[in-house]
């Protein structure tokens, strides 16, 4: 099963739980996983069938460009990194300088 | 900037009617801070006066009597000339300090008094050297020491109608030498956050007369006469120095600003004071 | 009714002609009245270089100089540094060099540099420094600039 | 260095070179269309005023005027949140800060626009526009901005955590933490702990070309921009959604931009132009003054940072945490995330907690500037990290050696790193002839420090026309700031087996090619580099199949080396084939639309010897040594110019550069005479030291160079100024006042 690290932040809902395993295709299936075990979770990272503004999801260390269509696989780590310009892709997307 | 016109008038005769005409007219020399200050608006007129065609303000005759530097002669002249570096270095010095290459290629250091910065480079040293300033008007001619051509930031002593011919430097006395030293954060390209013109005439070992005066500390460039003077008669030793430099900083009554603060302004003066009469003091040692 | 002044002035060895406003800097009447719009604004004040040009025999910053105060003046700006097809020493060595990067404040340092070594063949790196420190370039850090001017005095003396 | 290439690591002559040195290159203020016009911005003297009225009228009868717009111009579209390229950010933000409705936020804020036959009147115009203003109190630094009771910006703004909205209004747009471990477990395990205040002015890019845009808004419907910009597909998409457009009905060309830094992604006067184009029927030019770009573009938020490390005696670092609130002016959005995710970067520390305040304040939105954030935030850490080495007695690269961040350690926000070159560049640092040489006289000192950009990958597209001389046209989207067209041509030459020069990028507008975002991110050589690298390999392809049409066998039997296709025998060059295409099926167009994961992060380290006048505080760089890990360096020069840029930056930032505002929210310096960036007379030769440590996702190991080397600068000139005068300086700029006055302090 796929290893997801919670944002310290959306620890609230996991009882404080850091890391919590899981399983599924997709991000998209991931969250739906992680939402029957903590529900809620799922409102508080998605809207609109895509990730919130705020945002970005990493597989294996490597900010994802497809959100919840990205696949996982069940050796991965998964985490979701918040942001504070952060769109779907990654935050490190806002901090574009020449 | 508004439409205002252009006039470059030949003769000084020609410049002093348009300005009894015009009484709103700007006089253009460098241009290097007048059009500055149009651009951001804080300077309107309807008619500018180019003075550069005018002979006497572009004269640079050094003879006996002195060196007569006409009002609009660009700094590069200054600096260029031979002679010049030889009898009065800080006056070629002070030329390189304003602005870059290519400010000196316009400026004036007419313009950088009659603009009356308190912060103008030129200033102190010409005060320190005992410059004269020559002024055009309506009712003829008259001289003012320089110390005393500077108001108010801005300000000067010219009336209505008048203008800036020319600046007179007295010849350089035997055993004698001068200096200008500003502080600046960066190494050019800069405005003065103090400066000290100084000139010094020695006699056997001896201070024979000092003249010290301020940039950048003071609504208007400051002659520190009190710390010039107390150093006549006195031996030329660091503790002398010290002591003028710490009267020229009693002197100074600078303001907070994005510059520096007053307490460092203050500080400034002493630091470069006492160094500026170093360099002085060596320059007329060096001397004959 | 206000009225534009006509100018005659010699610009990159030709003679020239133009009608501007008394209020318009050299710099607007070469770009926008006589389309060289290689010396370019990078502040209108003076401070930053990128406008120099040669104004007879000095270079100045062409937004602090008046149109009307061209009239019967010989100017070189970046467009007349060339010779026909035939780059200047200078130029080649920025090339060369990789002493630009954005490269709009290229031309000002070009005309600036060019009156220097026409004035002095074999300036010290202090003397270069100082010559150009009425011209920013905030992309190269100077380095590869200097380089590339003390390269050219190097080969234009040898 | 490796032979294994023939074209990438060398230092050919850059493809635009000709146009840049004589004046020919077109740049966005240069550009010249029949019927132009100009346009001017009309600014709030005031730094937080709410706007009671607009009045236009006597502007718009004003002789030569054309057009007068204000934000009641806008069309109306309900507020959304929108992907602007530069992240997700609500629509009224993005229009309130090209025309302010309502409120101004700051001093230079636009509140009107006039277009005119001439800038001097459209100028004279703007100023017969009456505004009504109600001056409000304003607030200017984060830490006043967090306080009960300030100036509040917006009204409706309530702190986010996580994305939801609490109930709590003020200026703190967001609050944001990162945990790693337990920090204070960590702490528990150290011998001894320091703990620093930090503070850093605003700074601005220093780009020397002001923001520009010409716009025309064609008859049928279209509308056409030609502009300066990091990114034309950013421009085109902000536009249209400003004026509720298609995107298909808006065209950016971008022109040669001089210089950008990230200051050149927002986008400001676009949209504007184009409104004046559209009331008018004429193309509309706006240059911005350099006043304006100074106070009313983005400059790089002033920030408040405490940071906090724990060590045990041998140098083994236990617990970090710090504290970042940072400026974002006059709308949220800060570099803070970037920032946090920096401050620690370069260590494996196991216990971390890091907290992110976005804080509004009345001053310009701010926006990204080389490595955003990250200069700000290894001011502070490495400050701290080089206190610890005096305290602990070990030699500062050595102690950052013994913590060096490597492949594996995982970032508090999360992810983990994959091959980096951290402990490449400190090593190189340490043998460095610089490092060892002895630094004598009074007044001196040496300091080191190093820094952490994470870069970033996002998409570029190629396309790759052969021509029959056996040269090719590569078209890309990425605009050339820094002399990217050839790092980009070069890559592709590598795969063509071709030299450089025949190998003719040009970037284009976007009709032209397919997506490709901003330049930015030190994205541009390893993004569109590898697009250019797949879309040549693209063309490898497609000759092969030439080839073998030719020879009458199958592609895949022909191979391919050094630009030279060969099968049994039988062989051509690249040259020979593209003579022949017409006979073998038509034209060859090679394309690469990518999305590239793989980014590799660069580390960056300085070495640099101060001098500090004891008397007036001024101090002088001696000697300065740039170290990065480049991946691979496509072509030497510009690697070695991005290290000097950046450090040169730096040192502007660490010494004099700085928002000096007055109380009641106005720039006192925002001219270039004063807004003191380096000339070049306060500077020695940067000297630079490249690393390569590949970066393996990538075909050649790129990882970007535009940003990291800004990011150690300032604090390794702190460093050096303790060395040499004894003080540590916490707040950025160190300029000769602060030094002479911490002086004086010194117990």
């Amino acid at each position: 099963m796929a290893v997801v690290f919670i944002p310290t932040l959306l620890q609230d809902l996991t009882g404080g739980l850091s890391k919590i395993e899981a399983s599924g295709a997709t991000i998209r299936d991931l969250i739906a996983a992680l939402d029957q075990l903590h529900p809620g979770l799922a409102a508080r990272l998605t809207e609109d069938d895509r990730l919130r503004p705020n945002i970005s999801v990493a597989v294996d260390g490597e900010i994802s460009p497809l959100g919840l269509l990205e696949k996982v696989s069940p050796t991965s780590e998964v985490h979701f990194l918040t942001a504070i310009k952060g769109g779907r892709q990654s935050c490190e997307e806002d901090c574009l300088s020449g | 900037m508004k439409w205002f016109d252009y006039s470059a008038p030949s003769s000084l005769s020609e410049a002093l009617k348009l300005l009894r005409e015009n009484s709103q007219a700007l006089l253009l020399a460098g241009g290097t801070d007048l059009l500055v200050q149009m651009r951001a608006g804080r300077k309107q007129t309807d008619l500018v006066i180019d003075i550069k065609n005018i002979a006497e303000l572009n004269q640079l005759v050094l003879d006996a009597s002195g060196l007569r530097l006409g009002a609009a002669v660009p700094c590069y002249r200054i600096y260029n000339h031979r002679d010049i570096a030889r009898g009065y270095p800080a006056l070629s010095d002070v030329a390189s300090l304003i602005g870059g290459t290519q400010i000196q290629g316009r400026a004036s250091i007419g313009g950088n008094l009659c603009n009356a910065a308190p912060s103008a480079d030129a200033v102190p040293l010409l005060i320190a050297l005992g410059a004269i300033c020559r002024i055009a008007g309506p009712s003829g001619e008259r001289t003012v020491p320089v110390e005393e051509f500077c108001t108010a930031p801005g300000k000067t002593v010219l009336k209505q109608g008048e203008l800036l011919v020319s600046l007179h430097l007295p010849p350089p006395k035997p055993h004698s030498g001068a200096a200008y030293l500003r502080f600046i954060p960066r190494n050019e390209m800069d405005i003065a956050v103090a400066g000290a013109g100084v000139s010094v005439e020695l006699n056997n070992g001896n201070f024979q007369s000092v003249r010290i005066a301020l940039g950048a500390v003071a609504p208007t460039p400051l002659y520190a006469k009190q710390a010039g003077d107390s150093l006549a008669g006195k031996p030329v030793n660091d503790a002398c120095i010290q002591t003028a430099a710490e009267l020229a900083k009693a002197a100074a009554s600078p303001i907070t600003d994005m510059r520096g603060t007053a307490e460092y302004r203050r500080h400034l003066c002493a630091v470069l004071t006492a160094r500026a009469l170093k360099q002085a003091i060596q320059r007329a040692q060096e001397a004959k | 009714m206000h009225k534009k002044v006509h100018v005659q002035a010699t610009i990159n060895n030709e003679p020239v002609e133009f009608l501007c406003e008394p209020r318009q800097s050299l710099l607007e009447c070469l770009r926008d009245i006589l389309g060289l719009t290689g010396t370019k604004e990078g502040c209108n004040d003076g401070n930053c270089g990128a406008c120099t040009v040669v104004l007879d025999d000095r270079i100045v910053t062409s937004c602090l100089v008046l149109g009307v105060e061209a009239q019967g003046r010989k100017i070189t700006t970046i467009e007349g540094i060339a010779e026909g097809h035939k780059l200047h020493p200078l130029q080649q060595a920025f090339l060369e060099n990789a002493a630009l990067q954005c490269g709009v404040c290229t031309p000002g340092f070009l005309v600036a540099a060019k009156a220097l070594l026409d004035a002095e063949p074999n300036p010290s790196e202090e003397r270069i420094r100082l010559w150009l420190a009425n011209n920013l370039c905030r992309c190269t850090g100077y380095d590869k600039i200097v380089r590339a001017v003390k390269q050219c005095a190097t080969e234009v003396n040898a | 260095m490796s032979s294994q290439f023939q074209v990438v690591g060398t230092r050919p002559v850059r493809h635009d070179g000709a146009d840049k040195v004589t004046g020919r290159a077109l740049y966005g203020a240069d550009i010249q269309l029949a019927g132009l016009i100009h346009g001017f911005v009309l600014r709030s003297p005031h730094a937080h005023a709410r706007i009671k009225r607009i009045d236009t009228s006597k502007a718009e009868a004003f002789p030569g005027v054309k057009a007068v717009i204000t934000a009641a111009d806008f069309p109306v579209t309900p507020d959304r949140i929108v992907d602007l390229g530069e992240g997700d950010t609500p629509l009224s933000y993005v229009r309130g800060n090209m025309l302010a409705s309502g409120k101004v936020l700051y001093k230079g804020h636009a509140v009107a626009a006039v277009a005119a036959t001439n800038v001097h009147i459209a100028e004279e115009a703007a100023s017969l526009i009456e505004v009504e203003y109600e001056p409000l109190p304003c607030v200017l630094t984060a830490p006043d901005a967090m306080k009960d009771g300030a100036p509040i910006l917006h009204d409706d703004l309530r702190m986010k955590e996580l994305g939801e909205a609490t109930d709590k209004p003020g200026n703190v747009a967001e609050h944001f933490r990162h945990v790693k471990g337990a920090v204070e477990d960590g702490f528990q395990l150290a011998d001894k702990i320091i703990e620093r205040e930090f503070s850093t002015a605003t700074v601005h890019q220093g780009y020397i070309e002001p923001h520009n845009a010409t716009a025309l808004w064609n008859n049928d419907g279209r509308v056409l921009v030609w502009c300066s910009t990091q990114g034309s597909f950013v421009v085109r998409d902000v536009t249209a959604c400003v004026l509720d457009l298609p995107v298909s009905q808006v065209k950016v060309t971008p022109m040669e931009i001089g210089g950008g830094f990230g200051g050149k992604i927002p986008v400001y006067l676009e949209p504007v132009a184009a409104l004046l184009s559209k009331k008018s029927g004429r193309p509309v030019k706006i240059v911005m003054p350099r006043q304006a770009v100074l106070e009313a573009t983005g400059p790089t938020p002033g920030s408040s940072i405490k940071v906090k490390i724990g060590a045990t005696k041998d140098g083994r670092f236990t617990a970090a945490q710090a504290t970042l609130a940072y400026e974002a002016g006059a709308y949220p959005g800060s570099m803070v995330g970037p920032g946090a995710m920096c401050v620690f970067a370069a260590y494996d520390i196991d216990h971390i907690t890091i907290d992110g305040y976005d804080v509004c304040v009345n001053k310009p939105s701010t926006a990204a500037y080389r490595a955003p954030g990250a200069s700000n935030a290894a001011f502070a850490t490495e400050s701290v990290v080089d206190e610890l080495a005096e305290t602990l007695g070990i030699d500062p690269i050595e102690l950052r050696l013994r913590n060096a961040a490597k492949e594996g350690t995982r970032r508090a926000d999360g992810p983990k790193y994959r091959k980096i070159g951290c402990v490449e560049v400190l090593e190189a640092m340490k043998n460095h002839p610089h490092y060892k040489a002895p630094l004598e006289g009074p007044n001196r000192g040496r300091g080191v420090a190093v820094g952490f950009w994470f870069n970033v990958g996002l998409p570029s597209s190629v396309n790759i026309a052969v021509n029959a001389d056996g040269t090719v046209n590569l078209v890309e989207g990425s605009t050339d700031i820094g002399g990217t067209r050839t790092s980009i041509a070069m890559q592709a030459a590598e795969v063509l087996g071709l030299p450089a020069e025949s190998v003719l990028p040009s970037v284009v507008d976007t009709d032209s090619i397919g997506f490709t975002a901003v330049t930015g991110g030190s994205r541009t050589t390893f993004a569109t580099g590898w697009a250019a690298h797949d879309a040549a390999q693209d063309v490898v392809r497609q000759i092969k199949e030439r080839a073998a049409a030719l020879w009458e066998t199958t592609a895949d039997k022909v191979k391919h080396s050094r630009g030279v296709y060969s099968c049994n025998g039988k062989s051509a060059t690249f040259a020979e084939l593209a003579a022949k295409l017409g006979e073998t099926g038509g034209p060859v167009v090679g394309r690469a639309a990518i999305n590239p994961r793989g980014v590799g992060g660069s580390f960056s380290g300085v070495i640099t010897d101060v001098e500090v006048d004891p008397d007036t505080g001024k101090t002088t760089i001696l000697r300065f040594t740039s170290f990065q890990d480049a991946g691979r360096a496509i072509h030497p020069s510009y690697v070695e110019g991005q290290m000097q840029g950046g450090s040169v930056q730096g040192i502007g930032w660490a010494l004099n550069e700085e928002y000096y505002m007055s109380a009641d929210g106005v720039m006192q310096n925002s001219s270039l005479l004063d807004y003191r960036m380096p000339t070049s007379l306060d500077l020695p030769m940067i000297d630079t030291h490249i690393v390569e440590v590949p970066n393996p996702a990538h075909p050649f190991g790129v990882r970007g160079v535009g940003e990291a080397n800004i990011v150690p600068p300032p604090a390794a000139i702190a460093n050096a100024i303790y060395r040499a005068a004894g003080v540590r300086m916490r707040r950025l700029p160190m300029n000769p006042p602060a030094v002479m006055e911490a002086v004086w302090r010194k117990p």
